[in-house]
């Protein structure tokens, strides 16, 4: 991580970059915010571990706006967010200096949480250059640990792989974690009976508090005016009352991203209820890859997108009966 | 809040037989916004239309609905009633308790509750609806008729006549189309080539018409008054300016076994070959599947023998890019397969023949000569027998389940000059029903059977067996003496059905046109607008649009013709104001509708935008009236709902779904 | 004993034939092998039950003298199938003679050495359902 | 046992038809007199790209039974394209509320030419007949919307 900082600053120092967009070390150990740094001085509390899961992309749009160039670390499933904003005109390549961090999976602090740890004061190991195999975390009732692994986000379990897609440089080395089928979870839904199906979803989405919090971080998602708040769509309702409006919400922004997701996982992350958002947008991309052929958002800067093309042999929507 | 008028048609009693109109009214002044609600018997009479503008100049309306038909019949009606009131024509919507209610359902109750929700829709959407004006667009004055036959020859020729230059694409090396091919046509009894040569003629001399034979439509882009077309005229190794037309090119080709599409394969044509004596261009092309010197190398005796050095090997296709105001499709038509019907023996006997091979036989330049002879021994037959109907009529997979038209007559004309040439010929004629339905159609048929003789027989035959000694049993059924007959003939005529050219339903594809699952062009409207596609400037010229015969082509090329003239007559023409149109401030300007719009209408552009106080440049999607049609693709691919359509906004379509599900 | 409506609807039935489809064009007589031997011809079979006059259908010679070897049914082009008629039109004879069905091993006295194969074949056909 | 049925359960469908093809069909349907029930009401949309998946989740919403989209065959769309967009969109739209366990057969999409009057009235029949088998939309309902 020191590499990366000295790196910043000589950037910074010689005026290639106005400002770094980074994490700054928040009040808990597994609670990094990203921030900008302008100053040399401001890098004392620059930080970059296990924790430093959000994905910056997004901050770009507005960056772009500012004067200057802006450096920013992408690790390699921000960069497939980066340029799919690319390919829709929202973030300036010329206005960022893009250094690929590496990556040994991120970590949930929920699922060390599920484990019964309680009371973490501070934890080591998620350093980017430890080795990531298992975690050591000091807590008011003694000492605790745990394996890399275990504590990992579910999205790195299925990593699509540690290569950057842009970059200016790259520091840091990566570490590959992907140990599970991307879609295994997804099977296992489509698997269940529908009255399943229904219960499974009714459970999950009556969590929602439509706190919008996976709207505002999804790099995809990033409406100047969503629908949902302006009066085009007679659908700006706030508080949902029925069990219907959370699907609604929910089925709609999955269809709005559909064919732009990459899949990096964030609205899953950051969801304060836990709900596995990322299983939507999954969805989609598995039935967009079985219909329409493989395609990865963001892997390249070709404008098509699947819900933007067609092909005259395209299946009927009758298949979905078939398939069952 | 507007000010609605709602009008319900009884339509006679196709409504209000079994809509209560007058519920419909009663809870017609119930909705929002309606301040005026009545009915009347026929909405789209004059009187009708005398109570829109009163209402609308009393009650200062501001929105107006009609209950009564498809707004595909009387939309435009209404739009100028209120145009006329002084009230903007887009803020008329039609609530169709027609077709979608009062003919299709039994029950009163049933249907006048329907009617109601119908009702709301339109008037929750009209409450939406914004003055719209429509915008202008520019006329190519030149037209381009697909298909060199009698219908394309006629249509050009009208549509020259009015002073506006017309493209004729033909696929095959020469106009002339189906009827080149025929000998004598019906009722009259005139030669065909007697009566066609002369247009062929005057199309080829007229200045205003030009045209691309051997040569085929690659693309169509744009819409009604701008069509930009790509035209395919396939080499024709021959030089068109330097050829003569002296056929010795012809004689001398060495290469002679290929087939003759022109004689229905029952003769053998040169490599080098133009298809009849009379074409028109008089230029041969070169079958390069055929042509020695193209398979290997060797040969090239035209290019020696030609004095005008017209032959040229490299010749490469070339693509004509062309402007358009309006398309004529006549692309004529062809006969069915008789591969499925082994009944009948087609494939298995050379002496069992279709009617269009007969043609070629009985005409002087087909392969006998003219000489009415079997083809297998070369024979003068001494019985023949004309099957009907074959193929057309049936509801199975094997055949049409239409009425060919044309067969009953022309049988009718063979039989009688068969007869008439050679009277020791017996002909016998197996019918299910004899149709002719036009001016002296049947007294011709009268004179076949009256005073040349020929057997009608009502009943249809079951099988052809061939002979070992040549000859072929015919096995029928006569309906009327409720006998069964074992015929022995020397040859069977078999009346095939006719169906539109293969290669139509790509065109119809290129055009955006609609066509049915016969491959017939559908129609603008079956009775009342039979010459134009549903698509604006696409018209349609004989038999691409259903079975017709000569007389019946002649006058349809003509009226498609007047329909294209009516269209190129015209500086401007009004656009369709239902158009896309972005809210700059909400655009993200992420190109994704671009990506989707099928006429590329869509631009982008950086814009200085106020939003809420917020100064600042943005990437906004700019959209060109002119070339938007309208379909909404953009609007659907748009996230944020930036994009809309005038007309038909996502809230309007809203407030439809709401009145519905209420 | 059945009114003569409902026995043409049990032949619609049986058959699954929906009679007012023929356009009478006598196709099928035209192809039928045993035209000359039959009383009422296929193409009329059609119109004696769209008429409902079964009696006299029930009573014809041609009942029995079809081979069923469906050759109508094959080349209608309106896809009637008359042979299917007919054969209802028998079910319903051996249906309402109560049921002296044949008897298996009965079967091979009754029948002479020089029937046609096809007789025993549509046979087959007929009592299998 | 006798099953008193109070009042017969009527589905609500709507079908969204587009202005060239499949209304034209409906209106020939119309014309022939070829019935089908009363439940099925028609929005013209001017193209079946026109159809938004808000528009058919905001039917489903407010109480709808079944949804239907017809438009022109692929290949036959007077605007070239929009059928295809719509063939994708519609085929994602109907697997994800599979996924969510909603029953498939509430949602349906059948293209209709306008010379196909006979096929128009026979989709509307089999569709009213399967989504009254399926009986009341219960899962995709606000519940606010019933009255």
């Amino acid at each position: 991580m020191q590499e990366l900082i000295n790196r910043a600053k000589e950037l910074l120092a010689d005026g290639t970059v106005a400002r770094v967009l980074g994490w700054k070390a928040g009040d808990l150990p597994y609670n990094p915010e990203p921030a900008y740094f302008e100053k040399e001085e401001d890098f004392a509390d620059f930080v970059y571990n296990g924790f430093c899961g959000a994905n910056l992309s997004k901050y770009m749009i507005e960056a772009s706006k500012l004067e200057g160039k802006t450096l920013v670390c992408l690790k390699p499933c921000d960069t497939y967010s980066f340029q799919e904003l690319m390919k829709e005109h929202r973030v300036d390549r010329d206005k960022a200096y893009i250094i690929g961090v590496g990556c040994k999976g991120k970590l949930d602090i929920e699922k060390i949480k599920a484990m019964g740890i309680k009371g973490i004061k501070s934890i080591s190991g998620a350093e980017i250059d430890d080795e990531a195999e298992t975690l050591t975390i000091d807590t008011i009732y003694g000492e605790k640990s745990c394996a890399y692994k275990d504590a990992m986000l579910e999205r790195c379990h299925v990593c699509k792989g540690k290569d950057h897609m842009i970059f200016d440089e790259i520091i840091g080395e990566s570490k590959e974690t992907k140990d599970a089928d991307r879609f295994a979870e997804v099977e296992k839904i489509e698997a269940m009976s529908p009255e399943e199906k229904f219960a499974f979803f009714q459970k999950e989405l009556s969590k929602c508090i439509r706190c919008n919090a996976c709207r505002n971080v999804c790099p995809a998602c990033s409406c100047r005016k969503c629908v949902f708040d302006s009066n085009k769509f007679d659908s700006a309702q706030k508080a949902n009352v029925d069990s219907f409006e959370e699907k609604m919400f929910h089925i709609i922004r999955a269809f709005h991203v559909a064919g732009r997701c990459t899949d990096c996982g964030e609205c899953s992350r950051v969801c304060p209820q836990g709900i596995p958002l990322h299983l939507f947008n999954r969805k989609f991309i598995k039935d967009i890859n079985e219909l329409y052929g493989e395609y990865q958002a963001g892997a390249d800067l070709e404008p098509r997108t699947p819900l933007t093309d067609y092909r005259f042999e395209d299946a009927e929507p009758g298949i979905v009966a078939e398939r069952g | 809040m507007q000010r609605i008028g709602v009008f319900v048609c009884h339509c006679g009693t196709n409504i209000a037989g079994t809509v209560d109109v007058k519920k419909v009214v009663e809870m017609a002044a119930h909705e929002p916004g309606v301040v005026h609600a009545e009915d009347y018997a026929y909405m789209c009479s004059e009187a009708g239309q005398e109570k829109i503008h009163k209402a609308i100049k009393e009650k200062k309306l501001t929105g107006l609905v009609v209950c009564s038909c498809s707004p595909r019949m009387h939309e435009t009606t209404f739009r100028n009633a209120a145009e006329k009131a002084g009230l903007n024509p887009y803020m008329v919507e039609i609530a169709n308790i027609r077709e979608h209610c009062s003919w299709i359902h039994k029950d009163m109750e049933e249907a006048t509750e329907k009617a109601v929700i119908l009702m709301r829709a339109a008037v929750a959407k009209v409450n939406l609806d914004a003055p719209l004006k429509p915008g202008e667009s520019k006329v190519t004055k030149r037209a381009l008729v697909i298909g060199g036959g009698i219908a394309g020859i006629q249509t050009a020729l009208d549509i020259a006549e009015a002073g506006y230059p017309v493209d004729i694409v033909e696929k095959t090396p020469s106009i002339g189309g189906r009827m080149s091919q025929l000998d004598k046509t019906f009722p009259t009894l005139d030669c065909s080539s007697c009566i066609l040569t002369p247009k062929m003629g005057e199309v080829n001399a007229h200045p205003l018409i030009n045209i691309y034979t051997y040569s085929e439509v690659e693309s169509v882009a744009g819409f009604v008054g701008d069509f930009t077309v790509e035209i395919r005229k396939k080499a024709r190794s021959v030089d068109m300016n330097k050829c003569t037309g002296c056929g010795l090119c012809q004689e001398k080709c060495p290469s002679k076994k290929s087939l003759s599409e022109f004689n229905r394969g029952l003769s053998t044509r040169s490599a080098i070959y133009t298809p009849f004596a009379q074409a028109v261009p008089n230029v041969p092309v070169i079958d390069r599947d055929a042509c020695i010197k193209f398979k290997t190398g060797k040969c090239g005796i035209c290019s020696k023998v030609c004095q005008a050095g017209a032959i040229d090997y490299d010749q490469k296709d070339e693509i004509i890019t062309e402007k358009y105001g309006a398309i004529v499709v006549a692309t004529g038509f062809d006969m069915i397969k008789l591969d499925r019907y082994d009944e009948y023996a087609y494939s298995q006997s050379k002496d069992v023949i279709t009617s269009l091979e007969l043609e070629r036989i009985m005409n002087a330049a087909g392969p006998t000569g003219g000489h009415l002879e079997r083809l297998s021994d070369g024979k003068a037959p001494k019985e023949i027998v004309f099957i009907q109907c074959v193929g057309s009529r049936c509801a199975d997979d094997r055949g049409k389940s239409y009425c060919s038209k044309i067969c009953c007559m022309y049988t009718a004309k063979h039989a009688m000059l068969i007869r008439d040439k050679y009277p020791d010929t017996n002909v016998t004629v197996f019918y299910i029903d004899v149709r002719t339905p036009g001016k002296n159609f049947d007294e011709f048929y009268r004179r076949a059977v009256e005073d040349y003789g020929v057997n009608y027989i009502k009943g249809q035959v079951g099988k052809v067996i061939p002979q070992p000694n040549g000859k072929l049993l015919v096995q029928g059924a006569d309906l009327i003496d409720s006998k069964q007959i074992l015929k022995e003939a020397d040859m069977v005529v078999l009346a095939a059905a006719i169906e539109p050219n293969e290669g139509v339903r790509k065109i119809a594809t290129m055009l955006t046109a609609s066509i049915d699952t016969n491959n017939f062009l559908t129609e603008a409207h079956a009775k009342l607008r039979p010459v134009e596609s549903p698509t604006a400037g696409i018209f349609l010229s004989g038999v691409c649009q259903g079975p017709k015969d000569i007389p019946e082509t002649v006058s349809q090329a003509g009226a498609a013709a007047v329909k294209a003239i009516g269209l190129l007559a015209k500086d401007k023409l009004l656009t369709n104001p239902c158009t896309a149109h972005s809210d700059e401030l909400l655009c993200n300007g992420c190109s994704q509708c671009a990506n989707v719009c099928p006429y590329g209408a869509i631009t982008y552009e950086d814009k200085e935008v106020n939003d809420h106080g917020i100064r600042e440049t943005r990437r906004i999607a700019v959209v060109n009236d002119a070339l938007c049609q309208g379909c909404g693709a953009c609007t659907v691919t748009c996230p944020s709902g930036a994009m809309d359509l005038q007309g038909f906004s996502n809230r309007q379509i809203l407030a439809e779904v709401d009145a519905i599900c209420r | 004993m059945k009114t003569e409506k409902n026995r043409a609807e049990m032949i619609k039935e049986i058959s699954g034939v929906n009679p007012l489809k023929c356009m009478k064009c006598g196709k099928c007589s035209a192809s039928c092998p045993s035209y000359n031997e039959m009383d009422i011809k296929p193409h009329q079979f059609v119109s004696y039950v769209i008429n409902e006059d079964i009696e006299s259908l029930v009573n014809s010679k041609s009942l029995w003298k079809c081979l069923s070897c469906f050759a109508c049914v094959e080349r209608c082009p309106r896809d009637v199938k008359p042979g299917k008629l007919i054969d209802a039109a028998r079910q319903i004879v051996v249906r309402e003679r109560g049921n002296t069905y044949l008897d298996p091993d009965e079967i091979p006295e009754l029948i002479d050495p020089d029937t046609p194969q096809q007789l025993l074949v549509s046979a087959f056909r007929r009592y299998r359902r | 046992m006798s099953i008193e049925k109070n009042e017969e359960f009527r589905p609500k469908i709507v079908a969204f038809c587009c202005n060239w093809c499949s209304y034209a069909g409906a209106d020939l349907a119309g014309s022939s007199r070829m019935s089908y029930s009363a439940d099925v009401k028609i929005i013209r949309v001017p193209c079946s790209c026109r159809v938004n998946p808000m528009f058919i989740l905001r039917a489903f919403e407010r109480g709808a039974d079944g949804v239907i989209m017809c438009g022109c065959h692929p290949g036959d769309c007077h605007y070239t394209s929009g059928n295809f967009y719509a063939r994708r969109r519609m085929t994602l739209l109907f697997s994800m509320l599979d996924y969510i366990g909603v029953e498939n057969g509430r949602t349906r999409v059948e293209w209709v030419s306008a010379a196909e009057g006979a096929k128009f009235s026979q989709t509307m029949h089999e569709f009213v007949d399967k989504i009254t088998s399926l009986g009341k939309n219960v899962r995709l309902e606000d519940l606010r919307c019933r009255n």
